[in-house]
């Protein structure tokens, strides 16, 4: 027993052995979020949602991917195959490996990077390359545009994303995620989405058009260009796109928590439950996903003009003004940082 | 709803029209700019039915619109041709079929034209109390519609909701859902079942209480559906009469033309209503005429349900229907505009020509005439502004 | 900007339709029935017919075109209306099996599709018509003009032992 | 790896799985032709709520689907972007009839461009019957064909799948093995003995617009490519004309008219 403990210390291994322990976390994740989306649609529609697979409807996910892992695979006779191929791959790969740097509780952290905010902010930009190679890759007009609008939609919104949580990093002086949580104490009016809340809510709209969720779900519109760069996905590939959206989703919402929302911390002192802390990162992180979807059945799509309108002109200034009041701040009050 | 400085904002940012945006084939030309052609439908989500658009786009800015129709050809004009008088009502329902009572009352009174009988009054009132509730009964959706088609899915649940209650209702006093085959010749099928009246009169007041939550206050006053919609679409006065237009579509530019007011057919001119009309030929505009009318088709229920007098609800036409040599036209206020209906009788038991003129079908035309300059996206505003209606517009 | 509709009584209004109309072309017959403008004219004459009463009295709307196949010669109806409770129906015949006619587009644009919908099912050609083409049949695979009286189906036959 | 001829333990298990996933998976595509789909969107709405077995994500692209729902009357226009949907679609792959038209031709059977049923073309697993059916009848054809799923078998059981399109694009048709009434056989030669009318192209005529106006929307790459060509052959000899001066003004309108 010893030793197995002992192995599971050498850093290799142990980065491994967790690792997978996230990757499985999030491919489930990912099957629950399908889940628990088309149940919280169902009582925002007035309506039951899956309930005859098993206990009220608790195995809808599992028969779902069992379908679409049988289902035939095609890819188009003129695709670019292995492009077509690449691109879930490429989707997914991001998604899973910003959880590296997720601290779910005191020292439960994949890998504690110094940089991690700059892990982060390098990773989720990746994800536009599997957009792109989607669209590209499909050779179908409606994926082209999809691919056309999703790589102009990631990197235009990377911007007020990264001014966003500058403000936190000058708080804290610190790049760590750890730190930043640290930082932020356990009570509920320390954390930060007070202090800097236009900081929080820029970061959440941005996070929003990150991956790619209504209003903002223009790479996608259903109703426009028929599901845009996945549009000639079928069976295991397009399990895995909407896997990468899901934990794209799920880790946007774990990074705002990070940030904003005082990740671990328990939002009064005597709430602390020692050891298992990492339930109030799970409550947090779920409430900002439960925002996502009620945010997803609630408002219409925007146009591809007014998405840059509301980027460029709204939000980049927004973060703009609150770093220079938050820098202004901190000259004054130098006890306010960390 | 939103302050005047938020409205002026938007106004002001849209207010070049949507043509502005196109770059002339020259400049395209001169500097080997392509453009793509994208072919959207018949199978699409958003086109209403089975319309295809050949696009030719620019960007996302669309230069060229070309509908093609015909896949839902399903030749109703030769098949009523050799089926008799009464025997061609069922399938008028089929045409349009979010107006099922508009087209067989459209139809009927089209034969009544050629024939000369005299209605009961108490059919007259059934068929408007009918015609009304389908008119409420293809607003609601069509409003959820083009809510979905901006990507928002809930408001169309809530439609069909209304929808489904309706269609109780219809069910009762018809026997179908959908395809009634309610309103005959002469008068209607059957008289409304004792405690239809009031079942409609709890409906109705239900649906008041429902309507302004549901389907205005949730979007109306929403920043994306204002940007959405405002200034989209846009059409003047003279466009919308020269591509001959009516309906919501075209008192949303506030051409003051209903049927039921200035053709007057039926009952309709003992009723109180006002003909809702909205200056702004955009397609926030369409949508507001659109509840304003749904208003106004309770307050017609409302009404047919206080004066319906007691009676027959049959006339006599005696057993076969021959009309002498003739032609004969009906011409009602469906949910899209004028449905009128030509029959040419040759004086034998069926019909020697019947044509119909659909809403859907001559609305469209608008399609071609105002997306060139808009973007892609703003195609399915335009689509919910016509709302054309697939089985309408290819007979 | 804003579109000018006709005012005033209806019956005056009609008898200005039929005034205007008559003193302008020679018609074979005119006749107020029903508040109803009921007008023939010859098929040369059709297109002037209508931009007499697009411009001059100013009836906005065209209604439908329709088309009669009475065998041997084709019955059109133009239903013009005037938003106001006025309808003019203008009726021309056509001799022959091709048909050919001015075209109505050029006073009322709306007339495009129902040309196209005239042409696609009996074959009437109109002269001067921007984009003539077939609505709902293909242009390629289907030969036929469908709603002729020469076209048949197979109702007519399951039919007559019901007759 | 082994090739399994009859089903034996390890077939039949993995079938039982993969069945049961796909019976409760249904994911219809989102494929509406005519008054049936108002009835199909009332089926998927909150009243009927067909989301309730699995079936509710009406997938919009043909490449996600599982069954496709023909609901209303096909044309003959229409049946060969139907089929082509269908071929579209990934394997395993089944189809339901909903509404008399979709299964016979209905109401509209003796139309010239009424397609006699959906199985004329692609083969189809249910009918269901109705004008339009009931949203309650769709359920219940909705667990039938589960019912059929359940049924299936990997190994040891060909389900006919004939390939619909050839590689040169012919559609072939299908024909389901079912006794076909007097009407339906009566349907295939009708336009046999009807005269067909001589064609009338209006080009062909004086007084009508040029051949290009009159094709079909589309306009082929390049034929686009060669009106482009000449529209710049023309607006160069405009340009030329103008530099010589007016005086040569005749003699391009000359050339513009040859």
């Amino acid at each position: 027993m010893q030793t197995v403990l002992n192995i599971l210390e050498v850093e290799p291994i142990r980065l491994l052995i967790s690792f997978g322990a996230v990757l499985f976390l999030v491919l489930n994740l990912a099957a629950v979020l399908t889940m628990a989306e088309r149940k919280v649609s169902g009582y925002i529609h007035l309506r039951y949602g899956p309930n005859r697979v098993g206990p009220r409807g608790l195995l809808q996910p599992a028969a779902d991917v069992f379908k679409l892992f049988s289902k035939e695979n095609v890819s188009p006779g003129r695709s670019d195959l292995w492009v077509f191929l690449g691109a879930p791959i490429a989707m997914f790969i991001p998604a899973a490996l910003v959880w590296l740097v997720v601290p779910f509780a005191p020292g439960a952290v994949v890998a504690d990077l110094n940089v991690a905010v700059l892990f982060f902010v390098a990773i989720t930009s990746i994800g536009a390359l599997g957009v792109v190679m989607a669209g590209y890759g499909s050779r179908s007009a409606f994926s082209l545009l999809g691919a056309l609008r999703g790589a102009a939609q990631m990197i235009s919104y990377e911007v007020p994303l990264i001014l966003s949580l500058l403000g936190v990093v000058m708080l804290t002086g610190s790049l760590s995620l750890a730190d930043i949580v640290e930082a932020q104490g356990d009570t509920i009016w320390t954390w930060y989405f007070l202090f800097q809340f236009p900081m929080f809510i820029t970061f959440y709209i941005s996070g929003l058009a990150e991956v790619k969720r209504v209003p903002f779900d223009l790479p996608e519109g259903e109703s426009e260009i028929v599901g845009g760069f996945m549009v000639e996905y079928s069976g295991m590939t397009w399990a895995l796109i909407q896997a990468a959206e899901f934990a794209s989703m799920a880790v946007m919402s774990a990074i705002t928590v990070t940030l904003f929302v005082g990740g671990w911390q328990p939002p009064l002192p005597f709430l602390d439950l020692g050891h298992f802390n990492w339930v109030w990162f799970g409550i947090k992180t779920a409430l900002i996903m439960f925002t996502f979807q009620w945010i997803r059945w609630s408002v219409p799509r925007l146009r591809m003009d007014q998405l840059m309108d509301l980027g460029w002109k709204i939000l980049v200034p927004i973060t703009l003004i609150w770093l220079f009041v938050t820098a202004g701040l901190l000259l004054v009050f130098p006890s306010l940082g960390a | 709803m939103l302050s005047e400085e938020r409205r002026a904002h938007h106004e002001g940012a849209l207010t070049e029209p949507a043509s502005s945006r196109l770059v002339s084939p020259d400049i395209r030309d001169e500097f080997g700019l392509e453009t793509i052609d994208m072919n959207m439908g018949p199978q699409h989500p958003a086109m209403h039915g089975l319309l295809r658009l050949i696009l030719e786009l620019d960007g996302e800015t669309v230069v060229r619109c070309d509908p093609v129709m015909g896949y839902l050809h399903r030749c109703h004009e030769k098949i009523a041709e050799s089926r008799m008088y009464p025997a061609v009502i069922p399938l008028t329902d089929r045409l349009d079929y979010f107006a099922n009572m508009h087209n067989e009352h459209g139809y009927v009174l089209a034969v009544e034209d050629l024939l000369d009988v005299e209605i009961p009054p108490r059919a007259e009132y059934i068929r408007v109390l009918m015609c009304e509730l389908m008119r409420l009964a293809s607003h609601i959706p069509s409003i959820g519609f083009l809510m979905l088609e901006l990507g928002a899915f809930t408001p169309i649940l809530y439609a069909f909701r209304e929808r489904e209650r309706i269609q109780a209702i219809f069910e009762a006093v018809t026997g179908a859902r959908m395809m009634f085959h309610y309103i005959r010749i002469g008068g209607v099928k059957a008289d409304l079942p004792p405690d239809i009246p009031q079942k409609i009169w709890d409906y109705i007041e239900s649906l008041e209480d429902n309507f302004q939550r549901d389907f205005v206050d949730l979007i109306a006053g929403n920043e994306i559906f204002i940007s959405r919609t405002r200034n989209v679409g846009k059409m003047t006065q003279e466009q919308a009469v020269e591509m001959g237009v009516t309906g919501p579509a075209l008192r949303c530019t506030g051409v003051d033309f209903d049927i039921r007011r200035d053709y007057p057919y039926s009952i309709y001119p003992e009723l109180e209503f006002d003909v809702v009309t909205d200056s702004a030929g955009d397609v926030e505009a369409s949508y507001r005429v659109r509840i304003a009318e749904c208003l106004q088709s309770i307050r017609l229920i409302k009404q047919c349900l206080e004066q319906m007098p007691e009676g027959e609800v049959m006339g006599d036409t005696g057993r076969r229907i021959r009309p002498a040599e003739g032609e004969g036209f009906g011409r009602v206020e469906s949910p899209r505009g004028e449905y009128a209906v030509h029959v040419v009788s040759d004086g034998s038991d069926t019909p020697y020509r019947v044509h119909y003129r659909d809403p859907s079908f001559c609305n469209m035309q608008l399609l071609q005439e105002i997306i060139p300059g808009h973007y892609l996206p703003d195609i399915m505003p335009i689509m919910g502004l016509v709302d054309p209606v697939s089985g309408g517009w290819d007979k | 900007m804003a579109l000018s509709l006709p005012e005033g009584d209806l019956q005056t209004r009609l008898q200005g339709y039929l005034d205007g109309l008559n003193n302008r072309h020679g018609l074979e017959e005119s006749e107020i029935t029903d508040n109803v403008v009921r007008v023939v004219a010859l098929p040369g004459d059709v297109p002037a017919v209508l931009a007499t009463a697009r411009e001059t009295l100013s009836i906005v709307h065209l209604s439908f075109i329709t088309v009669v196949d009475r065998q041997g010669s084709f019955e059109l109806t133009y239903e013009l209306m005037d938003f106001r409770g006025g309808r003019v129906r203008i009726k021309t015949t056509i001799e022959g099996d091709e048909p050919v006619i001015g075209t109505a587009t050029r006073s009322y644009p709306t007339a495009n599709w129902h040309e196209r919908e005239a042409y696609d099912m009996f074959g009437v050609a109109f002269a001067g018509h921007p984009d003539l083409r077939r609505t709902y049949m293909w242009q390629d695979h289907f030969d036929h003009h469908p709603l002729l009286k020469s076209f048949e189906i197979s109702t007519k036959r399951t039919f007559e032992g019901l007759r | 790896m082994q090739q399994f001829n009859e089903p034996n333990i390890i077939t039949t298990s993995t079938d039982k799985l993969f069945n049961w996933a796909r019976k409760n998976s249904l994911w219809p595509l989102q494929f509406g032709l005519a008054c049936c789909a108002i009835e199909m969107m009332s089926t998927g709405m909150a009243h009927n709520d067909l989301d309730r077995f699995g079936a509710g994500f009406f997938a919009a692209s043909p490449r996600q689907a599982d069954v496709m729902i023909v609901s209303g009357t096909v044309s003959t226009k229409m049946a060969e972007r139907m089929t082509r949907l269908y071929e579209q679609m990934p394997e395993p792959k089944w189809v339901i009839a909903m509404g008399a038209c979709a299964i016979s031709g209905g109401p509209f059977l003796d139309g010239y461009s009424v397609l006699m049923g959906a199985d004329r073309v692609i083969p189809v697993d249910v009918y269901v019957p109705g004008c339009p059916p009931r949203p309650e009848a769709l359920i219940f054809g909705i667990m039938t064909l589960q019912k059929k799923i359940e049924r299936d078998q990997q190994v040891g059981y060909d389900r006919p799948r004939p390939a619909l399109v050839d590689e040169d694009g012919t559609i072939n048709e299908y024909l389901p093995e079912r006794e076909y009434t007097e009407i339906s056989e009566g349907k295939a030669p009708r336009l046999e003995g009807i005269r067909p009318l001589k064609r009338t192209y209006v080009f062909e005529r004086a007084g009508m617009p040029p051949a290009s106006q009159t094709d079909v929307g589309w306009v082929p790459p390049e034929v686009k490519k060669r009106l482009k060509e000449e529209a710049r052959a023309k607006k160069a000899a405009e340009a030329e004309a103008s530099e010589n001066g007016s005086a040569n003004g005749s003699a391009t309108e000359n050339k513009e008219n040859a």
